[in-house]
């Protein structure tokens, strides 16, 4: 379990009691109704990854995909940071791990149905991750049990000898009520594995691999009425869900609908017009809602504005010269003016200055500014001693990439060559295709080096909630691949060596504490240029009822949701 | 006429077969000779964390290790008789015409074409009503008080149409009649014509009028300066001469010989719109072909690029063959042998 | 319909049908005020031809439009007289003049290829001109153009009363002219130069039938051309027309055996001709013709003409009056009468 | 008579045409197959002896102004030869034709599309020095000048452009265009049938006065037949792509063989209204049929009114039926050396 | 659409005969074509004004380039943080906050001056809308004349060609190819490269529009006598083509030239909307434009502009571009 109870600001500047006004949804329920009924109408700027539950990895799709599926543990739905705490769901209980942190055990829950009647058993959760296993049908989903799983080989259920796919040997069901999960090497978070909705119990008899996604079978509170991809999908109840069997969910709309592809500053309109309850994707509201909001009272009681576990920040790559050097790397600490960058992402409402990686509501997170400013508008003086040890006096002139299709970022990349031109560290900015950044462009070593890419904007959000699913992926430089990283730039054996410390320890406080050192040790060696940790600018429109921010997801638990209109 | 269609038809075939050998190439050969590497392009199709041999087995599932001509093959080959894709348990066969399967959002573009066509269509046609109704008026009332206010007036008002991009005039029209003033229906919101026609219509008359207001301008600069010309006509002089009263005059001899050039341009316009009115689409959040085509460029979908590229070019083709037949109807001058 | 004008009611038969007074037309250009007709007095009997030459530029369409009301509104500045029938045509409201377009007055147009509308059949735009005077259905009107295709001699009517316009061959697109101009039975027909663009043996054929269609219907016709060969054939009076002017004006006996002006003269001489020997040289009228904003002053022959300084400066300064000199033999000319006289027998008539 | 003596006492033959054919293919169907032919010109012979005018006359379309393209080899035949000064020019290449264009021109039909509108006068009349890359010794301005002056143009319109000048005026700088090169042939296809009759008598004149200066040999295309007895010493009639009787000036407007030729001189009005009535036409009915699907036998049956069963199934010949006189007639008139009055 | 064209080359001197008869002899004193059209463009008041008006943006235009890239004295994207309030991101002042200093206000976030970026991005916008048009224009021209002279097979395949060119879905291709072609290509400074792209798909494309009118009116041309009159003067077929019946085809070309210009400058925009026009931070009418349209409901003011300056351009372009052809129109009076 992940949750600790270190401080959580969440309620910053949201302190107030009242029911309504500003950050109304956070830290508490809003509007709290047990009213069931209504039609919860949502919808996405773009588009899912896959509906299918093995097949999709947006913060977002885990946290709708409870509505319609069940997985084996579940964040909580509950507002804060107890949404942030694994719950059982389809298991009985959490796991029960073996001495040697390698074999877990749970039991699931009786009378639990798919919607067709047919009872769920444990063999439906073994086969549902099995087939997640098979990455060349399911590419999107994350591949943590590929990783952990003592696959001896075995790739897919598709490709077994056993007629019924049940060939992995890494998981047994001894009985339909019972699954074991057998691991390569110990590992205690395994409930957190347990939560992903690759556990969610998928019936073979009604898998056709890529083409499920269009008529998931659901074991939620809802089930697909109508799935047209890329358009739109409609979710009514399932009435072979029993509550009784489901201590989490309240399932309070009778149906719910998702619009896919809304150009979204439309969609902010909607919002704000009542046209629309829900913005699923769960980022806030776009610059121009945003101002909107702020400048608005009566819209801005009706708005949240929490602080999340995603950090916007740049990779300063020390490939590239003379970036190599890190007094060099440091000028670029110094130099730069935080607060364009946390203009660029929409001001206060729209994050915190970050002075390190991990965001402070991570649990045990700690404040770190190795690169001190005055209002965080950056040191010229510093930074121009700092160049000058660096032998680069005058500045020098290197690339920054940014996503094209983020504005933010781009934003982000004009900033930043204004605050650096200060110091003569001269910025030509390049813009990358979003889709294929990480794969053929600035997470691909070869090229960022070729192009000089000195600096890499970037962004992380953690898979959890806590050191180890923020950090391990963007700060252990023996991840790093030939394409397709997370890890961009922070290459030091000293933080390898931290993460390794804070792996290996089992004490959870401790633990707390090693990942917050992983975060320092990153910041000494000057190989990420922190930006600002996100804010999500939250419109609430007033229909909506028990409406609150889960720290699980940091955006509005989509579980609990219901409509009063 | 019989053997100019079929002539004109084989050739229309030809035409799409060397449309999409160029798609194929540029979405193909393009970044190869820009330096990717068929791993760069396969790990496109592989999840994010996907190490180097599974992204080697995508390239090596996907063909892209075959010769280029190879997988252009394959790609026609599907499009006459079909083509079988893994879905993970199975196989499916998915029936021509194929025109490929996408690995991204692994499922068949033809079924996304066909769905997405209804609303460009609706979109397309709508508009073009719209449109040339506006724009031959305001051009013959134009061109009938040439050098007035009211002609000024017209070409000014119809100038303003094309010298805004759509992406502004149609974020425009949405904030004042749909969130200023209530009016219209918000984007977003489209719904098939069978399921609504109301809702339908009401969904799509920001964009028809948007649309329309764009082209509408030249329409009339071009009925203007046609109907100039032929106001000037010996056979203009001939029908006044018989004593036929001005109105006449003006809409069955004057109008009757503005539709040619119209036609040619309308094809042609309408051609293009059919294979996806792109900025409209998307400032409107109409999920059409246009939308459908930048969502396939900007996530490097080839299958779904060469799909909607393929079914423009014959959206084209047939209205540069319906132009050519209409004008054997309209002028009946012309012959086709 | 048929049945020629015998029975007309409005007939008067002492007064002549069409009178033109003093009739100027003036076009304000870019370039100064292009004055195309310039104080034309004419007149016409019911059943009479009269033939108008001149050369390019001399105003005879612009003439013919004005008689018509064809002229654009606003181009042109109209003054004097047109009475058809003793109505003033130039002070009448637009709408007048239409209602007698087409009904009482009629024209053929010189390119029959552009004159009728490409787009629509033959006998669409003959029905067309007779539905807007007369209330009849469709199927009466169409019959009767197929009646009026027979009358001009087009062969298999009722099957080519629906071709377009290029079906037809040069010679039968201007008999279809003629159906149309004709299918109301107008009392005023206008051919401007209505066989230019035809081969001789068609133009042969055509003059044939205007001469032919003019016994029967009774109208006055107003030919318009710049062969004298047309004019001989077809005219009883011959009006010569030089810079928005009437030269001369006589029957066309007169203006072929006796003509009195030099410029009728110099048309006579640069024509080679088939009924006379062939001449070892043709006799060309030197110079071009003048512009019509700046008219030479004086006579505005002068600058052309080979006898301008027989009366010292009176060429140059003062413009001739267009008098008669004989019974319906009038010209605009300051030569004396024995001078023309002289040089007609002994100068220019044994060049011919 | 007067006229003999203008009849060119030379026989030097200048240029020869013998089954001169030229065909424009009609294509149709899936292949675009040929179907058939507009058969323009069908089988020309004629020699058009140093220092005369052969004139062509006929009806629009018979195929006059193919000829006369034929002649100039803008066009090439289907079938026949081209024989110029004795040389077969027929098949010779566009580089090989190149410096023939020098002693063979034409003057365009038009005068207002045969000069280019955006050209200038000087640009016009010096294109044939540039062309064919001859420096004239007094310099190009100067040459132009000269022409113009030889045409009865002013020297200093050399900087102006066409449309600043009346017909008669551009039909002389087209024929200062030909002159420039000192041709030996000049093709003139219907040179004045554009101009207004008093410019039409100056243009003649000039033609003339030009021939008779520079020696020159023309070849006249013209319908209008006044004229074309005016300025010719043979002329030739064509019907339907085909030459029905060929004969000098005064034996063919005297002395007509061919009906056809008969016809159309009967058609010119007579500008004399005496004669009017006296006279008795011969009306041709109907059009001339199509040059795709040519009647048969003689072409010209169809119309005549002497026709009878032989001429829809044998085509006559073009024989010498008199001296000097060609005509192509199962049924010719005035073969005796009886004279008719044609008017 | 394709801007409609109606200047037929038949028209364009269809009667000379008209202008020449009421002229006479004074008339005939010397003026050339142009000098006619330049008499009547200077009446057409609208057309002057437009034409004025375009010359200044040209020299506007240059003098931007000069001053930002050369002398440097203007820095366009200079940021003015001050002036935009942080909470909102929008400029603090009214009117988008205008001022002495901002006469057209800043921008939203970092408040750069716009009316310094729209003079600094004139250029671009206009060097794309010129020379993609010349680019399409001139192998339109040349592929048009081509084909409309020598007919045949040869006109077979170039129209064919044009089929295929016309069936592509332009913007498509372009987002395609300007996102493949690295951005240091062709050794071009900055924005270069970029601009080059932008120039070469826009034109590239493009030309078969101009490339059908241009055939088109080869056609009706090439019976022109004229063109017999020089082949049989021996002239060869570059000749003929080049010298004969270009200077023929200009008036066509000038006036769909005018009337290219601001579609491509539109098309730069649209370029730019879909992310794909110049690179940040350089400024172009149509990337602000479209940052712009992010930005309308909180903060209008900042479309005012940039709107204006693409919808004068366009319209002075369309309104000189009817004058021309007004003026090219001898039968137009
Ligand atoms: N609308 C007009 N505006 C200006 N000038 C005009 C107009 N119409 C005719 N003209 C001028 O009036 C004069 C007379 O023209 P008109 O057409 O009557 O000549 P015409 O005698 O019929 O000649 P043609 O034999 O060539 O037909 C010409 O100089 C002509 O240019
Ligand atoms: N390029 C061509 N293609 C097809 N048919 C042609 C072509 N050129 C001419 N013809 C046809 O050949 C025939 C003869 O044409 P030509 O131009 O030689 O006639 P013409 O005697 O000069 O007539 P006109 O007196 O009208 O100038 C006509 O029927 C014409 O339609
Ligand atoms: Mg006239
Ligand atoms: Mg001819």
């Amino acid at each position: 379990g992940g949750g600790g109870g270190s401080s959580n600001n969440n309620n910053k500047g949201g302190g107030n009691p009242s029911a309504t006004g500003p950050n109304a949804a956070i830290g508490k329920v809003f509007n709290p109704s047990d009213k069931k009924g209504g039609t919860l109408r949502m919808a996405n700027a773009g588009d899912w990854d896959s509906l299918d539950p093995g097949d999709t990895y947006y913060a977002y799709s885990w946290n709708f995909i409870r509505l319609y599926g069940r997985s084996l543990m579940m964040f909580a739905s509950a507002p804060g940071q107890d949404g942030a705490k694994l719950t059982p769901d389809l298991a009985e209980s959490k796991g029960v791990p073996s001495e040697d942190l390698k074999t877990w055990t749970y039991k699931i829950r009786k009378g639990v149905k798919f919607d067709d009647g047919t009872p769920v058993t444990s063999k439906d959760v073994k086969y549902g991750v099995s087939r997640s296993l098979d990455k060349d049908t399911f590419p999107n989903g994350p591949t943590y049990f590929n990783e952990f799983l003592d696959l001896q080989g075995y790739t897919s259920p598709y490709k077994d000898s056993d007629p019924n796919g049940l060939g992995l040997k890494a998981i047994e069901t001894p009985d339909d009520q019972t699954i074991v999960f057998k691991l390569k090497k110990p590992f205690a978070d395994f409930d957190y594995f347990a939560g992903m909705p690759a556990t969610m119990p998928v019936p073979k008899a009604k898998d056709d691999g890529t083409k499920y996604k269009e008529h998931v079978v659901s074991t939620g509170p809802y089930k697909f009425e109508k799935v047209e991809l890329g358009k739109s999908f409609t979710l009514v109840r399932n009435t072979n869900w029993d509550q009784a069997t489901d201590p989490n969910r309240k399932a309070l709309p009778d149906k719910i609908t998702m619009q896919l592809n809304v150009n979204a500053d439309d969609l902010d309109n909607r919002l704000m017009s009542g046209d629309l309850d829900v913005d699923v994707v769960g980022s806030g509201v776009q610059p121009a809602a945003q101002a909107k909001i702020l400048a608005d009272p009566n819209l801005k009681n009706a708005s949240d504005n929490p602080l999340s576990a995603r950090l916007w920040y740049t990779n300063i790559n020390g490939e590239v010269a003379p970036l190599d050097n890190i007094e060099c790397r440091k000028a670029v600490e110094y130099a730069a003016d935080r607060t364009g960058y946390q203009r660029a992402y929409g001001g206060n409402a729209g994050g915190e200055i970050a002075s390190s990686l991990l965001p402070p509501i991570i649990p045990g997170a700690e404040k770190i500014d190795l690169y001190p400013s005055k209002d965080s508008a950056g040191d010229v003086d510093k930074a121009k001693e700092a160049l000058t040890k660096c032998g680069q006096p005058n500045g020098f002139e290197t690339n920054i990439s940014y996503r094209a299709e983020r504005p933010k970022e781009k934003a982000t990349a004009e900033s930043l060559q204004q605050s650096l031109g200060r110091v003569g560290i001269k910025l030509n900015i390049k813009p990358y295709p979003t889709g294929d950044y990480a794969k053929l462009y600035a997470g691909k070593p070869d090229f960022a080096k070729s192009n000089n890419l000195g600096l890499m904007v970037f962004g992380w959000a953690a898979d959890w909630p806590n050191g180890f699913g923020f950090l391990k992926e963007i700060t252990d430089s023996r991840n790093i691949k030939a394409a397709g990283n997370t890890n961009f730039s922070i290459k030091d054996p000293k933080v390898n060596d931290a993460i390794d410390k804070a792996m290996t320890e089992k004490d959870e406080n401790a633990r707390q504490k090693a990942w917050v050192d992983v975060d320092r040790k990153a910041m000494e060696s000057a190989y990420a240029l922190p930006g600002v940790v996100a804010k999500g600018l939250y419109y609430r429109p007033k229909n909506l009822t028990n409406v609150f921010i889960t720290d699980g997801f940091s955006e509005y638990d989509y579980l609990a949701l219901g409509v009063s209109g | 006429m019989f053997a100019y269609i079929i002539r004109r038809l084989i050739g229309a075939v030809i035409l799409l077969f060397v449309v999409s050998l160029v798609t194929f190439s540029i979405f193909f050969l393009v970044p190869r000779i820009a330096g990717a590497s068929v791993e760069d392009m396969a790990s496109r199709y592989v999840g994010k964390t996907a190490d180097a041999e599974t992204i080697r087995q995508m390239a090596e599932k996907l063909g892209f290790t075959d010769p280029l001509l190879t997988q252009y093959g394959r790609f026609i080959s599907a499009i006459f008789v079909g083509a079988d894709y893994s879905t993970g348990p199975t196989t499916v066969h998915c029936p021509a015409p194929c025109l490929g399967y996408s690995f991204i959002t692994q499922n068949p573009v033809w079924p996304d074409l066909v769905d997405r066509m209804g609303v460009t269509i609706s979109l397309a046609v709508g508009a073009a009503v719209i449109w040339l109704l506006l724009g031959i008026s305001t051009g013959v009332l134009s061109a009938l008080r040439r050098g007035t206010v009211f002609d000024r007036a017209a070409m000014g008002v119809a100038l303003a149409g094309v010298s805004l991009p759509i992406f502004f005039t149609g974020l425009l029209s949405l904030t004042i009649f749909s969130y200023g003033l209530g009016w219209a229906v918000p984007g977003g919101t489209y719904v098939n014509f069978a399921d609504d026609p109301l809702a339908w219509a009401g969904a799509l008359i920001l964009p028809w009028v948007t649309l329309a207001f764009l082209n509408a301008a030249g329409y009339a600069r071009l009925t203007r300066a046609t109907m100039l010309e032929t106001m000037n006509e010996d056979f203009i002089r001939t029908a006044r001469a018989k004593g036929l009263n001005e109105r006449t005059v003006v809409v069955k001899h004057g109008l009757r010989s503005v539709l040619t050039p119209i036609i040619t341009i309308f094809g042609l316009d309408l051609g293009i719109l059919l294979g996806g009115a792109v900025l409209t689409e998307s400032a409107y959040s109409l999920p059409g072909l246009g939308a459908y085509a930048i969502n396939a460029i900007v996530n490097n979908d080839l299958p779904k690029v060469l799909g909607v590229t393929l079914v423009g070019a014959t959206f084209i083709i047939i209205a540069n063959l319906v132009v050519d037949l209409l004008y054997a109807v309209v002028d009946p001058r012309v012959k086709y042998s | 319909m048929l049945a020629g004008g015998a029975a007309r009611p409005s007939e008067r038969p002492n007064e002549a049908f069409l009178q033109v007074r003093d009739l100027k037309v003036h076009f304000p250009t870019d370039d100064g005020i292009v004055k195309s007709v310039d104080g034309l007095t004419f007149s016409l009997q019911r059943g009479k031809t009269l033939g108008i030459v001149g050369e390019s530029g001399s105003g005879k369409s612009v003439t013919s439009l004005s008689i018509m009301g064809l002229h654009k509104r606003g181009t042109a500045n109209i003054s004097g007289q047109i009475l058809l029938d003793g109505q003033d045509l130039v002070t009448a409201t637009p709408e007048q003049v239409r209602s007698l377009r087409g009904k009482r007055m009629a024209m053929i147009f010189q390119d029959p290829l552009t004159a009728m509308h490409p787009y629509y059949t033959v006998g669409n735009q003959i029905v067309e001109a007779y539905r807007v005077h007369h209330d009849v259905s469709k199927a009466v009107a169409k019959k009767h153009a197929i009646e009026m295709l027979d009358r001009v001699g087009i062969p298999q009517p009722d099957k080519r009363v629906d071709d377009y316009p290029h079906q037809f061959s040069g010679g039968m697109r201007q008999r279809a002219m003629i159906a149309m101009a004709l299918s109301c039975d107008p009392e005023l027909l206008i051919a401007d130069e209505p066989t230019t663009a035809l081969d001789v043996t068609v133009q042969a054929q055509i003059l044939d039938l205007i001469v032919d269609l003019q016994k029967d219907f009774n109208s006055a016709v107003v030919i318009i051309t710049h062969d004298l060969g047309v004019v001989a054939e077809l005219a009883d009076d011959i009006m010569v027309m030089y810079a928005g002017r009437s030269v001369e004006y006589g029957t066309s006996h007169e203006i072929f055996s006796a003509p009195q002006h030099p410029y009728t003269w110099g048309l006579l001489g640069s024509m080679p001709r088939l009924d006379r020997e062939r001449s070892e040289r043709l006799q060309p009228i030197k110079g071009t013709p003048p512009s019509l904003i700046n008219v030479p002053e004086g006579c505005p022959f002068n600058p052309r003409c080979a006898f301008a300084g027989l009366n010292g400066d009176l060429s140059t300064t003062e413009r001739p009056e267009f008098r008669e000199v004989s019974p319906g033999h009038h010209i605009a000319c300051h030569l004396s009468g024995e001078q023309r006289h002289h040089l007609w027998t002994t100068e220019i008539k044994p060049k011919l | 008579m007067s006229e003999l003596t203008t009849t060119p006492t030379r026989t030097e033959t200048l240029l020869e045409a013998s089954g001169l054919q030229k065909y424009f293919p009609i294509r149709k169907g899936l292949l675009q197959r040929v179907k058939g032919n507009v058969q323009a010109v069908d089988g020309l012979s004629f020699t058009v002896q140093k220092g005369e005018t052969l004139s062509l006359v006929g009806e629009s379309g018979c195929g006059k102004t193919t000829t006369g393209r034929l002649l100039t080899r803008l066009l090439e035949p289907t079938a026949g030869k081209v024989i110029f000064e004795g040389r077969d020019i027929t098949h010779l290449s566009q580089g090989a034709m190149r410096p023939l264009r020098r002693d063979v021109q034409m003057i365009f039909q038009d005068p207002y599309s045969s000069l280019n509108p955006r050209h200038t006068v000087g640009a016009i009349v010096g294109a044939p020095f540039n062309l064919q890359k001859v420096k004239p010794e007094k310099g190009v301005k100067k040459s132009v000048q000269e022409l113009l002056e030889l045409v009865g143009l002013n020297p200093e319109h050399y900087n102006r452009y066409p449309h600043e000048f009346s017909g008669g005026q551009r039909q002389r700088i087209g024929i200062a265009r030909t002159l420039a090169l000192k041709p030996k042939l000049i093709i003139a296809d219907e040179p004045v049938s554009a101009l207004d009759v008093s410019i039409q008598a100056q243009v003649v004149n000039l033609l003339e006065d030009l021939q008779n200066e520079l020696d020159l040999t023309y070849v006249m295309i013209a319908h209008d037949l006044s004229v074309v007895r005016h300025v010719s010493d043979r002329v030739a009639v064509m019907y339907l792509g085909k030459i029905v009787e060929l004969a000098d000036r005064t034996s063919l407007y005297e002395r007509p063989m061919h009906p056809y030729t008969v016809a159309l001189l009967s058609a010119v009005p007579v500008p004399d209204p005496e004669r009017k009535a006296k006279r008795e036409r011969i009306r041709l009915k109907g059009d001339v049929p199509s040059p795709i699907n040519p009647p048969s036998g003689c072409r010209f049956h169809t119309r005549c009114w002497k026709a009878q069963d032989i001429c829809k199934t044998q085509e006559p010949q073009l024989v010498e039926l008199a001296p000097g006189r060609q005509a192509a007639c199962h049924f010719p008139e005035n073969t005796s050396e009886q004279t008719i009055k044609v008017v | 659409m394709t801007a409609p064209l109606e200047a037929s080359p038949g028209s364009s001197e269809a009667q000379p005969e008209a202008a020449l008869k009421g002229m006479g002899k004074k008339a005939i004193q010397g003026r050339s074509l142009g000098q006619i059209a330049w008499m009547r463009l200077k009446r057409d008041r609208v057309a002057m004004v437009s034409g004025v008006l375009i010359a200044v943006m040209v020299v506007a235009a240059i003098v931007a380039l000069l001053l930002d890239r050369v002398f440097g004295v203007i820095d366009p994207n200079a940021f003015h943080q001050e002036l935009i309030d942080p909470e909102r991101g929008i400029p603090t002042g009214p009117l988008g906050g205008v001022s002495v200093e901002h006469p057209f206000g800043v921008e939203p976030i970092n408040g750069r001056d716009l009316l310094t970026r729209i003079f600094a991005g004139s250029w671009i916008s206009l060097l794309i809308g010129f020379a993609a048009t010349l680019v399409s224009v001139v192998i339109g021209t040349v592929m048009g004349v081509i084909a409309g002279y020598f007919r045949g097979w040869v006109d077979t395949v170039i129209s064919r060609i044009m089929d295929v060119f016309l069936a592509f879905p332009l913007l498509l291709f372009a987002i395609a190819l300007v996102g493949v072609v690295p951005d240091s290509a062709f050794g071009l400074g900055r924005d270069g490269s970029r601009i080059a792209v932008l120039i070469f798909v826009i034109g590239f494309f493009s030309w078969p529009y101009i490339g059908r009118i241009i055939r088109a009116q080869t056609l009706s041309l090439r019976e022109r006598e004229f063109v017999d009159a020089s082949r049989s003067l021996g002239a060869k077929a570059p000749h003929v083509l080049f010298k004969e019946l270009l200077p023929n085809l200009v008036a066509p070309i000038l006036v769909y030239s005018t009337l290219l210009i601001p579609t491509n400058i539109l098309f730069e925009a649209a370029l730019s909307f879909l992310g794909v026009g110049i690179q940040p931070p350089s400024a172009t009418w149509g990337t602000m434009l479209s940052e712009a349209s992010r930005w309308y409901q909180v903060d209008a003011w900042f479309m005012v502009f940039p709107g204006l300056a693409i919808f004068i351009t366009v319209l002075a372009f369309n309104l000189f571009g009817d004058g021309l052809r007004d003026a090219l129109d001898p039968r137009a009076r």
